[in-house]
C-alpha cells in the first residue's frame, strides 16, 4: 500500500537526493493516534501537497517538523542527516518555516514588528530599527500583493483574511530550505489565492522546496509536483501529480468514492413566505447611509460573495446581534424584529455559525457535548439542572448526523481536528432548529469528504423551510449550493446572480467593478 | 462506521465527565488529596498532638472562615475574575450584622436570623457592585475589588467608628463552639456550603456556563447567554459566602471588628488554586478548594505543633504553596487531566 | 516530675516591641530554669483568629499556664474561659482584657501590665508642659480598631485637655514609618503652625522626626510611645522630645512569674497588677 | 508603484505610532493625564496648600517609592505576570541593605555603594525565583509571587530577628532629602528609571518581545525565542527595581524595617493599572504607570489636605480607582486605541 519513492529523476537524469525523509513516524496523543505511520519525501525545489481528511494528522505531522510535537517513533532526515528538532528555534535554524493552521500573531504590535518578530532589526545595543523594519516590511506586503495596509497598525485591525496573508509575509522574511504553508488558502479569496501561487512558483525556481496543506484539490493540481496523502495517520499514497488525478486523490483519502451533486441537478426549495428581511441595514462599520437590503425566503439559500473586507462578516454579525446594526429594520417571517443582544436574537430563531470557531465558536477545553448543547441548554436540564444522559444523546444523534469523527460526547472539542471541531459548531446550531441559519465560511478547514457531508445537511434543511445566509469566499461552494448570490463590495449589495446567471467570472466582476467605482470616489 | 464504533464504545464510559466526576478529575482531586496525606502522616509523626481528636477539630474549626471565603473565590476565580475584596467585605458584614445582632430587646432567635440577613445582605450588595461595575464597563476583576477592599474597609470603620462591637447573645456564641461528634457545627455549614457549591457547578445549567466563560466568553454569548448576568452572579454569590463567613466569625469570637479579615482575601485565593483551580478561568472544582483550604490550614497548624519559630513558618508556608502548585502540575502531567 | 509547660501567646513578633518582650521570656525561662515556655505570635496585630486558634491549641496541648498579651480585648475572653475551664492558669498582660466581656462571660481574670492611657498622658504632659498652654498639635494614631491605640489616644486627649494644647487634627498612620511620614508631611502642609505631634508609637515618630528633617523644620516637638533602640539617637539630638517606656522585656517575664506561682499553688491573682512605666528623655540616653 | 508611494509618504508620517509616541497613543496617556489634570485642579480650588511648591515636592517625594515599585510591576503584568512580593522584598532588600549599610568602619562611600550592591542584588534573586520558578514550571505567577511574599517576609524578619535597623550615615541620609531647584533627587531618580524603562520597553528588541510575549506567548516561541529568558528578565528587572526602591527608603526614612511594605504591591498594582496597562499583558506603556502613580499619590495627598476624615479618605480613594479605570475605558471607547 505504502508507495513511496526516497529519490527521484530530475530533469537531467541525474538523482538528486531529497531534502526532506521521513520514514514510518508515528505519534499518539492518549489513546489518538495522531500519526501511525508517515513516510514522505521532498525534493529540493518542488511544491509538495499533503492532502487527507480532518483529522487525517497533516498538522501533527507539521507540528513535528517544526519543534513543536515529539514522535513517538520514526526517523527524520533533513539533507541526509538525522534530524529531531526539540524547539521551533531549533526547526528554524534548520531552515524549515512554517506558516501554521492557527494564527500566530501578535494583536497588539504592528503588522511591521509581527513580520519582523523572529528577528527583529537591531543595533549594536538592542534597538530596533525601526525605519529599516517598516521599510522592509512594506515590501515584504507588496511582494504579496497586501498595499492596502500600513505596517504600523496593530493587526488586531486587520481582518483574518489579511492577517493570514502577514503570516505569510512573516514565514517569508527569513530564507529558508523548507516553506511549509498549512492551509494558508483556507481564508483567502481567490484574487488572494493567486498572489500567494505566484510567490510559491517564485520560490521554487529559487530551489525552496514548498510543503502545502489544501482541501482544495484543483489548488493541488495547480500549483504542486507531488502529492502525499495522509489516511488516519498513515501515508496512502504519494506520487508525481502528473499521475493521478482528482478522483483517484479523493478515493485514497476517504477510502470510498463520492457522488458528487452538482449545482445543476439541484432545484430551488425555497418558498414564497419571506423569512428574513433587511431594510436599509447598516452593520455598525459601514460607511453608507442606504446600508443593505436584501430578502430571504423559506427553504431558500442565499449565498453572499465578495472580496475579502468587503463587509460580508460584519453583516452577519450584525444581524445576530453580535455587533449591534447603527440603523435600519430588520423583519423575521414578516414582522419587524431588533435585536439587542445575541440572546435575543437566538431566541427569535436566529443561528450564526461565526467564521473563527477557536475564538468565537467552541470552548475548546470542555467537553464536546457541552459544545453541542451550548445554545439550546434549556432542552437539556430540567430546572436548571443538566440532564448529561440527554446532553450525550443529543451529542450522539449530531455526531452520527454529521458523520464526526470523535473520542467520545465527553472528550474535550481541542482534541478534534480543525474539520471536525467545525462540525461540533454546526452540531451547536442544529440542536436549536433555528429558523435563519446564518453561516459564515462554514466549511473553511473541512476536508472534501465531510464539506459534501455538510453541503448535503444544508440542502436538508433547507428542504425543512429553514432559510440559510452564506458567506463564503469559495465560489465553487457557493454556486452549488446557493439558490441566489448577492454580490458584496465596500459595504453594498452590488449585484445579483439567479442560479441560471451563475459563473464565477460573473461573480468576480461583479467584485472588482464595485472595487473600482469605490477607488475611483 | 468506524467512527460510529468508537463513539459507542467510549459511551458507557462516563457521562460523569461532563458533570466533573470522571475518574481522571477524581484522580486531579486525588493529587492534591495526596499533598495533604503526606503533609498529615509527616505532622502525626513529627509532632505529639497532631492527630488527637482535639487538634482536629481544631483545625476544622480554624479553617471553616477560610473555606467559606475559598468557595466563593471559587465561583469568581472559574469566570476568570478575582476577588481582593473579600477580607474587607468579611469586616463590613460582620460589623452591619454585628450591630444587628446587638440591637437591645430582640428575642435571640430574631435577632440572630436578621443579623444574618442584614451580613448576607451587605455581602451581595458589595458582591453585586464587583460583578456589575467589572461586567458593565468591562473592567478587570482585579482593580474593581481593589477599589471595593478600600469602600468596605472604609465603611467598616465609618459605621463603627472603629469601635469592636461585641457583647452578643450567649447562645448565639456557644453555637460558635458546638460540636456534633467532635466535629465543629461550624465547619458542618461551611461543608454543606461545598456541596451545594459543587452540586451548582458541576449539575446545573449555571455552573457549565460559568465554565464557559472562564473558559470563552465569547463563544458563550454568542449562543445567546448573557455573560453580565452570569459574571455578576458569580461576584454576587461570593459576596452572600462572605457574610455567612462573616456570621461564623461573629460566632466564633464574639466580636466584630472593622479590622478583621486583613490579608483574608490572599488565603482564600491561595486555597483555591492550590486546589487545582486554573486562575484564568474555566478549570478546577470545589472540592479542589476543599483540600485546598485543608492544606493551608492543616500546615498552620502543624507547623505551630512542631515549634518551629514564626518567621520560619511564615517561610515554610509560602514554600508550601509553590511546592504544591508545582506538584499539582507533575500530577496533570502523568494524568493529562 | 515534669517541669510546667507555660504557652506564651504574643500580638506579633515582627517588631521590636514584642521581639524584646518574647527574649524578656526566654532569658527569664533559662534563668528560672523550672518550667518550659512556648511561645506562638499573629502574622500580624488585627489576625485576632489566628491567636484564637493559638489559645485552642494550647489548651489541645494541655498546658500548664497561657499567658496572654490579647489582639482584641473582647474577642479573647471566650477562649480564655474555655481555658480556664479546662484548669489552665491564664495571666492577661500588655493589653487588659474589657472588663464588661469578663463580666458578660463570668470570668475573673488579673491583669498585669501597664497602663497604655496612663503612659499617653504622662509623654503628652511632658509635650504640653514644653509647649505652654495653648500650643497647637497634631495626634498620629495607631491602627484603628486596636485597643493600645484607642487607649493612647484617649491618654493623648487627656493631656491634651489637662495642659489646653490645642488639637488641629488626628489621623492614623496605621503604626508604620513610612505612612506617617507621608501623613504627616501632608498635616504640615496644611497646618504649618503646627508646634508639637504625639504619635503613638515610636515608629510613626521616627516618620514624623524624618518629615521634619526634609522639610527644614527644628521648631515643631515630637514625642512617641514605645522606647524602641531606633529613637535613641533622635532624643539624643533634641529631635524627639520624649517617649515611653512600658519595659516591654521584663513584662511578659513577670506575667509568667506570676502564672508560675498560681500553678505551684499560690493564691488565684485579682484586679490589676500594674508595671512600671517610665517617660523617657534626653537625660535618659547617654 | 502605487503600493511603493504609499509606502514612502506613510514614511514620513508617524514613525512615532510604533514607539508607542502617535498622536492616539498620547490621547490614551492623555486620557489618564486629564484625569490627573482634574483632580489636581479640583485639590487645587478646593484646598489652600495644595498648588504650593512645598507640596508638590511633597507629593513627589510621597509618590517616589511607589512610582519605582510601579515601573519594574510595568515590566512584569507587560508579560501578563503579576508581582504580589514586591512589598515583602521591599522589606527584605532595606534589612539586606541596611545591614551592610551599617558595617561599622567603612567609608561612606564604599558602605553606600556595597549597601546597594546587596539590597539590589537581594531584590535580583528574589525576582528571578519568582521568575524562573513560574516560567520553569508554567505556573501563574500569581500565586509563584504569593509563596515569595511570605517567604521574603519570614526571611527579612528571620535576618534581622525582627529588629529595626537605624543608624545610617548622615550623608547617606541627608541625600535622601535633597532637593533639586525644589524636586526631591530621589524623585529625580525615579524619573530616569521610568525614562530608562520607557526607551527599553519602546525601543528595543527586548522590549517588543516582552510585549509579544503579553499579546501571543504561543506566537513568539514558535518564532523561535525563548519564553524563559524573557520572563526571567521581566521578573528579574522587578526585583532589581525593589532593591533600588529600598534603598530609597532608607535614605529618606533612615530605617530598615523588616515589616515595611505591607501591601505596597497593590499600590504598584492599582498605579500600572490606573496608568492604563492592561492586567491581560502586552499592552499599556510606562509613562502611563507614571502618571497612575501620580494619581494616587496626588489623591492621597489632597484628600487629607481637604481634611477628609481617614475612614471616608479610605473609601474615596477605593472609589477614584474604580472612576480611574472607567473614565480610560470611555477614553479608550472615543479613541479607539
Ligand atoms: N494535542 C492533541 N491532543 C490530543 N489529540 C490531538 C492533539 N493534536 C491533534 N490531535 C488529534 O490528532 C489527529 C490529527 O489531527 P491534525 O490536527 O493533525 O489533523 P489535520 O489533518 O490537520 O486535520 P484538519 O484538516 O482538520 O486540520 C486528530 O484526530 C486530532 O484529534
Ligand atoms: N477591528 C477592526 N478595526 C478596523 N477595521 C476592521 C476591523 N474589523 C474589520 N475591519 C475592516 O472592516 C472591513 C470588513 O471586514 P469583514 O471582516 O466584515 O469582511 P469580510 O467580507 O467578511 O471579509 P473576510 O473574508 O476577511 O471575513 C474590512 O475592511 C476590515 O479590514
Ligand atoms: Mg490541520
Ligand atoms: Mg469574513
Amino acid at each position: 500500500m505504502i508507495n513511496v519513492e526516497t529519490v527521484r529523476a530530475d530533469a537531467a537524469g541525474v538523482l538528486t537526493p531529497p531534502v526532506l525523509e521521513l520514514h514510518d513516524v508515528k505519534k499518539a496523543f492518549g489513546g489518538t493516534k495522531a500519526l501511525n505511520g508517515v513516510s514522505l519525501s521532498v525534493q529540493p525545489g518542488e511544491v509538495h501537497g499533503l492532502i487527507g481528511e480532518n483529522g487525517a494528522g497533516k498538522s501533527t505531522l507539521i507540528k513535528v517538523l517544526c519543534g513543536i510535537v515529539r514522535p513517538d517513533e520514526g526517523a527524520i532526515n533533513l539533507s541526509g542527516r538525522a534530524y529531531a528538532p526539540t524547539t521551533p528555534r531549533e526547526a528554524k535554524a534548520n531552515g524549515l518555516q512554517v506558516v501554521h493552521q492557527e494564527f500566530n500573531l501578535l494583536p497588539y504590535l504592528s503588522v511591521a514588528e509581527n513580520i519582523f518578530i523572529e528577528h527583529l532589526p537591531r543595533n549594536a545595543f538592542g534597538v530596533v530599527k525601526r525605519q529599516e523594519m517598516n521599510v522592509g516590511a512594506r515590501a515584504a506586503l507588496d511582494a504579496i500583493g497586501l498595499s492596502d495596509i500600513d505596517v504600523r497598525w496593530p493587526v488586531e485591525r486587520l481582518g483574518i483574511a489579511h492577517r493570514q496573508l502577514v503570516e505569510v509575509a512573516r514565514a517569508l522574511m527569513t530564507q529558508s530550505r523548507i516553506l511549509i504553508l498549512d492551509e494558508p488558502t483556507a481564508t483567502l479569496t481567490s484574487r488572494e489565492t493567486e498572489r500567494l501561487f505566484t510567490i510559491v512558483n517564485d520560490l521554487r525556481s529559487r530551489g525552496v522546496s514548498i510543503i502545502f496543506v489544501s482541501h482544495h484539490l484543483d489548488e493541488v493540481f495547480r500549483i504542486c509536483d507531488r502529492v502525499t496523502v495522509l489516511r488516519n495517520g498513515e501515508t496512502v499514497f504519494s506520487r508525481p501529480i502528473a499521475e493521478t488525478n482528482q478522483d483517484e486523490l479523493v478515493r485514497a483519502m476517504v477510502g470510498r468514492k463520492l457522488q458528487q451533486q452538482m449545482a445543476s441537478e439541484m432545484v430551488s426549495l425555497a418558498r414564497p413566505e419571506e423569512a428574513l428581511s433587511l431594510v436599509q441595514f447598516r452593520h455598525p462599520q459601514s460607511p453608507h447611509a442606504e446600508g443593505i437590503s436584501l430578502q430571504l425566503h423559506k427553504g431558500e439559500i442565499l449565498g453572499i460573495a465578495g472580496l475579502v473586507g468587503s463587509g460580508r462578516t460584519e453583516l452577519l454579525r450584525a444581524i445576530a446581534a453580535a455587533e449591534l446594526p447603527l440603523s435600519g429594520a430588520l423583519r423575521l417571517e414578516g414582522a419587524p424584529v431588533s435585536f439587542r443582544s445575541p440572546r435575543e436574537a437566538i431566541n427569535a430563531g436566529i443561528g450564526f455559525v461565526t467564521e473563527d470557531r477557536k475564538e468565537e465558536g467552541l470552548i475548546l477545553n470542555m467537553p464536546i457535548a457541552a459544545n453541542v448543547t451550548l445554545a439550546s441548554l434549556s432542552d437539556v436540564s430540567r430546572a436548571g439542572i443538566l440532564d448529561s444522559k440527554a446532553e450525550i444523546e443529543v451529542t450522539q444523534r449530531l455526531g452520527a448526523e454529521l458523520k464526526l469523527k470523535y473520542g467520545g460526547p465527553a472528550k474535550n472539542a481541542a482534541t478534534l481536528s480543525g474539520g471536525n471541531q467545525q462540525k461540533v459548531v454546526l452540531a451547536k446550531w442544529l440542536a436549536r432548529n433555528p429558523k435563519v441559519l446564518l453561516l459564515d465560511e462554514p466549511t473553511r478547514g473541512v476536508d472534501v469528504g465531510a464539506k459534501a457531508e455538510i453541503y448535503a445537511l444544508i440542502r436538508q434543511f433547507a428542504e425543512r423551510g429553514l432559510a440559510l445566509l452564506i458567506v463564503s469566499s469559495e465560489l465553487p461552494e457557493l454556486m452549488t449550493l446557493s439558490d441566489r448570490i448577492i454580490v458584496m463590495s465596500q459595504h453594498r449589495v452590488v449585484g445579483e446572480l439567479s442560479r441560471p446567471e451563475f459563473s464565477e467570472e460573473r461573480i468576480l466582476q461583479y467584485a472588482y467593478q464595485g472595487e473600482q467605482q469605490q477607488a475611483r470616489h | 462506521m468506524q467512527a460510529l464504533e468508537k463513539t459507542q464504545a467510549s459511551e458507557t464510559i462516563d457521562t460523569r465527565r461532563l458533570t466533573g466526576w470522571s475518574p481522571k478529575v477524581l484522580l486531579r482531586d486525588a493529587g492534591i488529596g495526596l499533598a495533604l496525606l503526606l503533609l498529615i502522616v509527616f505532622f502525626s509523626l513529627g509532632t505529639e498532638h497532631f492527630l488527637t481528636p482535639n487538634n482536629i477539630s481544631n483545625i476544622l474549626t480554624q479553617i471553616t472562615i477560610n473555606l467559606i471565603l475559598a468557595v466563593g473565590m471559587t465561583f469568581v476565580i472559574l469566570i476568570g475574575g478575582i476577588d481582593l475584596s473579600v477580607g474587607s467585605m468579611l469586616a463590613f458584614c460582620a460589623v452591619v450584622g454585628g450591630t444587628v445582632l446587638t440591637i437591645p430587646d430582640l428575642p435571640v432567635f430574631q435577632a440572630v436570623a436578621l443579623a444574618t440577613l442584614a451580613a448576607v445582605g451587605t455581602g451581595v450588595v458589595c458582591g453585586f457592585l464587583n460583578g456589575w461595575i467589572s461586567a458593565f464597563w468591562g473592567l478587570p476583576s482585579f482593580i474593581v475589588t481593589l477599589g471595593m477592599l478600600n469602600i468596605a474597609r472604609g465603611a467598616a470603620l465609618q459605621v463603627t467608628d472603629a469601635r469592636t462591637i461585641y457583647s452578643f447573645p450567649p447562645s448565639f456564641n456557644a453555637f460558635g463552639s458546638q460540636m456534633i461528634f467532635g466535629i465543629p457545627v461550624v465547619f458542618l455549614i461551611a461543608l454543606v456550603l461545598v456541596a451545594i457549591a459543587w452540586f451548582v457547578l458541576s449539575k446545573t445549567v449555571f455552573g457549565r456556563l460559568l465554565y464557559g466563560i472562564g473558559n470563552n466568553e465569547e463563544a458563550v454569548r454568542l449562543a445567546g447567554h448573557s455573560l453580565m448576568f452570569y459574571k455578576v452572579a458569580a461576584f454576587t454569590i461570593a459576596g452572600a459566602l462572605v457574610g455567612i463567613a462573616a456570621m461564623v466569625y461573629m460566632a466564633r469570637l464574639n466580636i466584630a471588628s472593622p479590622i478583621i479579615g486583613i490579608g483574608f482575601e490572599l488565603n482564600a485565593i491561595a486555597a483555591v488554586i492550590i486546589g487545582g483551580t486554573s486562575l484564568n478561568g474555566g478549570r478546577g472544582t470545589v472540592i479542589g478548594t476543599l483540600l485546598g483550604a485543608c492544606i493551608t490550614g492543616v500546615l498552620a497548624n502543624g507547623l505551630i505543633l512542631f515549634g518551629l519559630s514564626d518567621f520560619m513558618r511564615q517561610m515554610i508556608t509560602g514554600v508550601v504553596i509553590i511546592l504544591a502548585v508545582i506538584i499539582d502540575k507533575y500530577r496533570e502531567r502523568l494524568t493529562g487531566v | 516530675a515534669d517541669k510546667p509547660v507555660v504557652g506564651l501567646v504574643m500580638k506579633s513578633l515582627a517588631n521590636d516591641f514584642f521581639k524584646n518582650m518574647l527574649e524578656g521570656a526566654e532569658a527569664h525561662a533559662k534563668k528560672r530554669g523550672d518550667y518550659e515556655l512556648k511561645a506562638i505570635g499573629m502574622q500580624n496585630e488585627t489576625d485576632f483568629e489566628s491567636q484564637l486558634n493559638g489559645v485552642e491549641n494550647f489548651i489541645t496541648q494541655g498546658v500548664d499556664a497561657i499567658v496572654i498579651a490579647p489582639a482584641d480585648s473582647r474577642a479573647m475572653v471566650a477562649p480564655l474561659k474555655k481555658a480556664m475551664d479546662a484548669g489552665i492558669v491564664v495571666v492577661n498582660f500588655d493589653v487588659s482584657l474589657d472588663e464588661q466581656a469578663k463580666k458578660d462571660a463570668g470570668v475573673d481574670l488579673a491583669f498585669v501590665g501597664p497602663d497604655n492611657r496612663g503612659g499617653a498622658k504622662l509623654v503628652g504632659d511632658a509635650l504640653a508642659k514644653d509647649l505652654g498652654n495653648g500650643g497647637k498639635v497634631v495626634i498620629l494614631e495607631g491602627n484603628p480598631g486596636a485597643d493600645n491605640a484607642a487607649q493612647r489616644k484617649l491618654g493623648f486627649e487627656d493631656a491634651i485637655a489637662a495642659g489646653k494644647l490645642d488639637l488641629l487634627d488626628s489621623r492614623t498612620a496605621h503604626w508604620e514609618t513610612e505612612e506617617a511620614n507621608a501623613v504627616f508631611s501632608t498635616m504640615l502642609t496644611a497646618h504649618p503652625d503646627i508646634q508639637g505631634v504625639l504619635a503613638a508609637n515610636d515608629s510613626m515618630a521616627i516618620g514624623v522626626v524624618k518629615a521634619l528633617d526634609a522639610a527644614g523644620r527644628s521648631d515643631i516637638k515630637v514625642v512617641g510611645f514605645d522606647n524602641v533602640p531606633a529613637v535613641a539617637p533622635m532624643l539624643k539630638d533634641g529631635k524627639l522630645l520624649a517617649t515611653v517606656d512600658q519595659f516591654g522585656s521584663e513584662m511578659a517575664a513577670n506575667a509568667i512569674d506570676k502564672a508560675l506561682a498560681v500553678v505551684a499553688g499560690g493564691p488565684k491573682l485579682e484586679g490589676w497588677v500594674k508595671t512600671d512605666i517610665k517617660l523617657v528623655t534626653k537625660d535618659d540616653v547617654k
